[in-house]
């Protein structure tokens, strides 16, 4: 049903629409709508659910850790420094293979402080083992929402959905919300195999010697790989219920023969399709929209970049000391193409900066520049710093 | 001599056939006379098979859980180091949503309760979670090589508390857990000791019955952290005891009800001499000699201040607790 | 995209401008358009000038860069007029409604098309007993601007009010609505939609 | 190779196929040990395996266990000198066990219940064997060999059976009723009694040999132990034995006003006791022993029951310890008097002897002076006596110690060699166990407890015919029997179980002796802590092979 509704309340609907059992939560800005929706509607008895208030994300995330062992959906939501507390359990939940969703809604990370949107969070859990979806709008959020549910428990991998802080979860926009019967028809009962039960005790979290460190890191590397064929699953299979597809792993849209190419993340997809539209002067453009960030879709970017020759890379995060973070892992995959793009790699919308429809013909300039763009930040105003530090 | 071994089992059967169930079971890679691995045995004993184990990282955990093998009887997880009280909370709230009367206990060392996981523990308790934490206290980070915690004794001897010209071990003192504990107003805390089985047991069937969050304190005798020979595990136990240095007590929101008397006190020495990491409290030096009466007093501040002794002998007191006559111990 | 209008809804922390913004988009919806609301964001608390932003369109919005240059500014608090640069980047061919109990002067804001006060906080005290301008406000937005029919907005009011309340409500649009003058900025939108 | 698990999960209890046993450098191993009590028992009973089963409420078992070794316990229970209560170890801790009082209880619960003797009639051509002296080591060989499947026919020269128990002991120590039931049951089970039938006047050794494959011989001694000092003997001197026996037959004594009886024993005791009941007024034991008590060896202790000696002092009787006779004081060839000095036992080249010091001499005005230091020996050699095949010696004639319980050791290890000698049998060489010492135990395990204490006649009451100590409740003796420490023997406490941290002492069913457990070897890591918290001592850290 289409209605009117602030990202994080859609966000707390859908994840009520997956019947969860255990939701722990610690507030930070900009997760805490989502869980304060959550309350509300178990308030209102409009879903039946333990809802633990921890004294830390640390906690959060453990708890629903346990609860999913226990035999329970669970679920839970951060951002930013709540995010990297729960570091150490990001890794556990994915060696541990326990199906959980969490909803990152991303925020800057201090120092220096800040409260608005970049994407550093979970880019630097990249590599906790878990899969990561991002979404551009709300819509996206909540379909992805209960496509996670579903990914994670066939793949038994906890499964993180990232949209931008204030400018998805704060931004009241029209949404189709799924009824009860379209999700129930979509995600069956929370079955794990391994259930904390003692009629069937098992031990799980043991001590692996180095006779089998390896082949359990490779066995989570290889079910992230093949989690690849459940989130396509998951998107045409909610498609065919909805209506709506998230753009599977990796999207393209704009002409198909255009040689130049705008990859990126999140929200801002929009911004640069409205861009796009009012410059038509700056020729055929392909927009790639990322969703899939782990597991990496590695054949589809291929096909996406074939015959692009000038791939833009925008991202939301950057790696201090290497540069970007996406554009970096884009070129290596790119580089086994025949005759690979030059590949333009920016940061922006750090911290809240806004990404303007005006960034759109400064990234197709670069492209077009004679010299290829490894690495910089297109919105940095390096004015606002002492010589020193420029 | 008639060997029982002539009787209708083989050894292995035997493990099968205990007439106590027993949730942790023999070849764990524990050291000789581990006071924790006895510890948790007699915690699973006294709870039975109905129960769901969240358990930090540490020593209990190394030598219980090295794959392929599991040394447990019981749905056990571990995950992290600080996060066992949240892990629980989450089983808890689990159960719960599904109407199941498993119960949850979580276990830590002193190092994952005292220190690292205080926090998580801390949240467990003030969400009145139902489940029994228990806390193995052998008073230091045994599993990284016996290393100084917030619960390893004034002036004891670690590897990062080291005695020598400058130093007589550990500085600070051992920090007063169960009145945070108590803080939080539980149903029910208390501290035991493995040198006390039945009335350790007595404590977790207690603290597994309550509705609510509760806690559980067991002294356990490292024989590698502590410097003493495996086979006084118990006795070091029965000592500090005895000694007025480790007070059994029980609390219910906050308030001591139930201390054990000691029928007859023991000087501090006792308790200390058998101990390696109190070595150096024996060289007669003013430094050694201070630290001596250090610790007794602060044996004797916990006889005043729980009042540890009576003028009558008492049937649960610490001679009295652990009387056994023919056919088992008086208080199982 | 060709008709987006984008507005900006100046208060204080506390007063309630997010929930106009979301009510304005609301009122988008019920008129079957598209429509994007969200604050600004940053550590203010109550009592701070703060921002919120309205897009409405009769296409699906995709666009999330924040409003640089909005066609209307509506002030919710007089005192917000001591604020250097309240009315940043508003359009020349635009308008600002202010909430406040005597007449601003136009002429403090050279160049801008359309300045109007209300006294829509006077007004919500008198049929609601209440010191809150959003209702009065908007209604008289929607009046001199005709950007989303008051019917439209009467059902937002409709699902966020019961009973007497709604009532109140709508008599408050209604006696908001007629202190304006119908219409008037149209100009400004017919403008922008060019 | 086994396959890594999702997850790395382990399935429970799997730990079971580690072997830690193979960490061991020492392991626990069952070992009983010897109680005290029961190596301390001159009659070989094993007071600590009856004490059991009272302590079980097996008051039958009990008893039944008791007389496998003793078949008089409500003669002992009331005259044993009860040595395995001064080596019982819970004296060490407040105060040994009542063993004489358990003893009695069943020995007179047997009686009244009738409860007859646990052993089977010989065969009817089962081999005849002579037992001569129906005294307590003849009636105990008798019984033994009864048990042993031999026929007994009993020769003693009294017209009643007894012997010393009839002859020497006061009643008031041993009723007769109870010597008189206690010895009919034991004749009941199968033996012949010829009365007064003296060997060497009315039947000969060579006589019995060629009716009897196997004789033995138990006749007691009628001789008194020569004494004099420094050659100096009264006319009238009469020895506490010869004086006890004429009481016990006669009912009467010579007339004294002051005596001194010498010896530590309990012929001393009861003939100084009987004297008091008599009314002599004045009656000093002097004895080179000193009184039992705390501090004092058990060697170094007057021989004689401490109860009888702490009766005696009640009533009277008054005790010069650590004293010897220097000098009689004579008038005449009567006794006026006695010197007496300060004496001590001391080790020279590795023999004991009294030692007096010169200085110490004090003088004690006595109208008669009585010895009381044991018989004289007839034999000197155990087994075999005059080299005469398949004849046996045993009891007083053959130093068993002078006393009740020793005689009735002797009478069953005499058995034992008869059985032997006439089966064709090498000759028992039992090795003794091991008594375990008190540090041996872990008595952090128990209570301190009061010993029960039986009810004494009051000294006013008391006489020469009236037994003085009482009975004793059912209740309290099994609750006595519950003190025991069970010294060495596992009574199933199940410390060990429940205080391995490897799990690896495992519970199985209970064996006849009350053991319970078994060690898996598998997994024992060898720590000890079973063997260090064992309350009584059973298990034993060995090194591995």
């Amino acid at each position: 049903m289409l209605q009117p509704i602030e990202g994080s309340a859609a966000v707390a609907k859908a994840v009520a629409l997956c019947r969860p059992q255990v939701v722990a939560a610690y507030p930070i800005t900009p997760q805490t709508h989502i869980v304060e929706g959550i309350a509300r509607l178990i308030a209102d008895d409009d879903l039946r659910c333990e809802l633990i208030s921890v004294e830390s994300e640390f906690s959060a995330i453990s708890a629903i850790l346990g609860a999913a062992a226990a035999g329970s959906r669970a679920y839970t939501a951060s951002s930013a420094q709540g995010i990297l507390l729960m570091t150490e359990v990001l890794h556990n939940v994915a060696g541990l293979r326990i199906p959980l969703v969490m909803t990152c809604a991303n925020r800057a990370i201090g120092a220096p402080v800040s409260a608005w949107n970049d994407q550093q969070d979970s880019m630097v859990m990249r590599d906790t083992g878990w899969i990561q979806l991002y979404c551009a709008d709300n819509q996206e959020a909540v379909d992805t929402t209960i496509h996670a549910f579903r990914i994670a428990e066939r793949t038994e991998l906890p499964v993180m959905v990232c949209m931008d802080g204030y400018i998805l979860t704060h931004t009241l926009e029209v949404i189709d919300l799924p009824t009860q019967e379209q999700a129930d028809a979509f995600l069956p009962p929370y079955h794990f195999a391994r259930t904390l039960d003692p009629r069937k005790p098992l031990t799980i979290g043991t001590l692996v010697t180095p006779d089998f460190y390896t082949e359990a890191r490779y066995a989570n590397h290889r079910a992230l790989i093949r989690a690849q064929e459940e989130i396509l699953a998951a998107d045409r299979d909610w498609e065919k219920i909805s209506g709506r597809s998230c753009g599977r792993l990796l999207s393209v849209n704009g002409p198909y023969d255009a040689d130049v190419a705008v990859l990126s993340i999140g929200s801002v997809m929009g911004t640069l399709s409205d861009a796009r539209e009012q410059h038509p002067e700056l020729g055929p453009v392909k927009l790639i929209k990322l969703r899939s960030m782990r597991p990496f879709p590695i054949d589809e970017l291929k096909r996406a970049c074939e015959r692009v020759s000038e791939l833009i890379v925008l991202e939301r995060a950057l790696s201090p000391g290497g540069g970007g973070i996406i554009g970096p892992e884009v070129r290596a995959v790119l580089s086994e193409l025949h005759s690979p793009p030059r590949i333009h790699n920016f940061a922006a919308g750090l911290g809240g900066r806004d990404i303007p429809l005006e960034i759109y013909p400064k990234l197709i300039e670069a492209a077009r520049a004679h010299e290829v763009t490894r690495f910089a930040i297109i919105d940095v105003d390096i004015d606002k710093l002492a010589v020193e530090d420029r | 001599m008639d060997s029982p071994r002539s009787n209708s089992h083989t050894v292995a059967e035997l493990h099968h056939k205990q007439p106590a169930f027993r949730g942790l079971e023999a070849g764990h890679l524990a050291c000789s006379g581990c006071g924790q691995a006895l510890g948790a045995r007699l915690v699973t004993e006294a709870i039975g098979p109905d129960v769901i184990i969240a358990n930090a990282t540490g020593c209990l955990e190394v030598f219980t859980s090295a794959w392929p093998r599991s040394s447990w009887r019981v749905p056990w997880i571990h995950s992290l180091f600080e996060n066992a009280p949240a892990v629980a909370s989450g089983i808890e709230a689990a159960l719960k949503a599904q109407g199941r009367a498993t119960k949850v206990v979580a276990l830590g060392g002193d190092g994952g309760t005292f220190d690292i996981g205080l926090q998580s523990l801390s949240g467990m308790l003030e969400r009145n979670h139902n489940v029994l934490y228990i806390c193995f206290d052998n008073e230091a980070y045994m599993n990284t090589g016996v290393h100084r915690s917030s619960s390893t004794p004034h002036a004891a001897m670690t590897m990062t508390s080291p005695s020598g010209k400058m130093r007589m071990g550990k500085r600070h003192l051992k920090k007063d857990l169960l009145a945070i504990i108590g803080a939080h107003q539980i149903p029910y805390a208390a501290t035991a000791t493995v040198a006390y089985p039945s009335d350790l047991r007595a404590k977790v069937r207690r603290g597994i019955e309550i509705e609510g969050a509760a806690f559980l304190l067991v002294h356990s005798p490292c024989p590698l952290g502590w410097g003493h020979d495996g086979a006084l595990s118990i006795e070091v136990a029965r000592l500090a005891v005895e000694t007025g240095i480790f007070p059994i007590l029980e609390m219910e929101r906050g308030n001591v009800v139930t201390a054990m008397k000691i029928r007859d006190v023991r000087p501090v020495v006792d308790y200390l001499r058998p101990q390696e990491r109190f070595h150096h409290l024996f060289d007669d030096s003013p430094e050694a000699r201070d630290e001596l009466e250090h610790l007794q007093q602060l044996a004797d501040h916990n006889i005043e201040r729980y009042r540890l002794t009576a003028s009558q002998p008492e049937a649960h007191d610490s001679e009295g607790v652990d009387t056994v006559g023919r056919g088992g111990m008086r208080w199982s | 995209m060709g008709d987006l209008t984008e507005i900006r809804i100046e208060g204080r922390g506390g007063q309630g401008n997010v929930v106009a913004a979301y009510m304005l988009a609301r009122a988008a919806f019920e008129d079957a358009r598209f429509a994007q609301a969200y604050p600004s964001f940053g550590p203010e608390r109550r009592g701070a000038p703060v921002s919120a932003f309205v897009r409405i369109s009769d296409e699906p919005i995709k666009q999330r860069c924040q409003i640089s240059d909005p066609l209307y500014v509506i002030i919710q608090d007089p005192s917000l007029l001591h604020v250097p640069n309240i009315c940043a980047g508003i359009r020349a061919d635009g308008g600002i409604l202010i909430n406040a109990s005597t007449e601003v002067a136009p002429a403090r804001f050279p160049g801008i098309a359309h300045v109007t006060s209300i006294p829509a906080t006077a007004m919500a005290l008198r049929v609601l007993s209440e010191p809150i301008p959003n209702v009065a406000l908007l209604a008289a937005f929607l009046t001199l601007t005709e950007l989303i029919p008051l019917a439209a907005y009467e059902r937002v009011l409709a699902h966020r009010f019961h009973g007497q309340d709604l009532k109140s409500n709508l008599q408050l649009v209604r006696e908001a609505s007629s202190y304006v003058a119908r219409s008037s900025w149209k100009e400004a939108s017919h403008a922008a939609a060019n | 190779m086994p396959t890594l698990t999702r997850g790395s999960f382990a399935h429970g209890a799997t730990s079971l196929s580690l072997k830690t046993g193979d960490w061991r450098l020492q392991r626990p191993q069952h070992r009983h040990k010897a109680a005290p009590c029961a190596t301390e028992c001159p009659a070989g009973e094993n007071p600590q395996a009856y004490i059991a089963k009272v302590a079980e409420d097996d008051l039958r078992g009990a008893w039944e266990t008791l007389v496998a070794a003793n078949p008089l316990p409500a003669i002992t229970g009331r005259v044993c000198h009860h040595p395995c209560e001064r080596g019982c170890n819970r004296g060490s801790f407040d105060q040994p066990i009542a063993i004489h009082n358990l003893e009695r209880f069943l020995g007179d619960r047997a009686i009244d219940e009738r409860w007859n003797y646990p052993i089977n009639t010989p065969s009817p051509d089962a081999p005849q064997v002579a037992v001569v002296g129906a005294g307590p080591a003849g009636l105990s060989a008798a019984y033994h060999l009864i048990r042993r499947g031999f026929w007994v026919t009993l020769f003693d020269a009294e017209p009643e059976p007894g012997g010393l128990l009839r002859s020497a002991l006061p009643p008031y120590r041993l009723p007769r009723e109870v010597l008189n039931r206690e010895v009919e049951r034991l004749l009941a089970v199968g033996i012949v009694f010829k009365p007064t039938h003296r060997i060497g006047r009315d039947i000969s050794i060579d006589e019995l040999r060629a009716d009897f494959p196997g004789v033995f011989l138990a006749p007691g001694t009628s001789r008194a132990r020569e004494w004099t000092i420094d050659g100096v003997v009264p006319s009238d001197l009469r020895t506490g034995l010869d004086l006890l026996r004429e009481w016990n037959s006669i009912g009467a004594l010579p007339e004294y006003n002051r005596v001194a009886i010498i010896g530590g024993g309990n012929t001393a005791i009861d003939l100084a006791r009987v004297m008091r009941f008599m009314g002599v007024e004045e009656v000093h034991l002097i004895t080179f022993q000193r009184l039992p008590g705390p501090g004092v060896r058990p060697k170094d202790a007057m021989s004689a029951t401490p109860r009888e000696i702490a009766q005696a002092l009640e009533e009277g009787v008054k005790i010069h310890e650590a004293r010897g006779v220097r000098r009689l004081i004579m008038r005449g060839d009567t006794v006026v008097g006695v010197e007496v000095v300060h004496m001590k036992e001391l080790d020279h080249h590795g023999r004991r002897e009294p030692v007096a010091f010169e200085g110490t001499e004090t003088i004690l005005k006595v109208d008669q002076v009585i010895p009381a230091i044991g018989q004289q020996l007839d034999a000197a050699t155990f087994g075999r006596a005059l080299t005469l095949p398949g004849v046996f010696v045993g009891g007083d004639a053959r130093m068993a110690g002078g006393t009740v319980s020793g005689a009735i050791g002797d009478g069953r290890r005499a058995a034992i060699a008869i059985q032997n000698y006439l089966e064709g049998l090498p000759e028992d060489v039992a090795v003794p166990l091991r008594s375990i010492a008190f540090n041996e135990l872990n008595v952090n395990y128990f209570e301190h407890a009061p010993r029960v204490q039986a009810p004494l006649l009051a000294v006013e009451q008391r006489c020469a015919d009236a037994e003085i100590e009482g009975a004793l409740s059912q209740g309290t003796i099994v609750g006595e029997a519950r003190r025991c420490f069970s010294c060495g023997k596992c009574m199933s406490c199940d410390n060990c179980w429940t205080l391995c941290p490897d799990n690896s002492v495992l519970k199985t069913e209970r064996t006849e002796d009350g053991w319970q457990y078994v060690f898996d070897y598998d997994h024992c890591k060898g720590c000890g802590i079973c063997a260090h918290e064992c309350p009584v001592g059973f298990i034993d850290m060995v090194n591995e092979p």
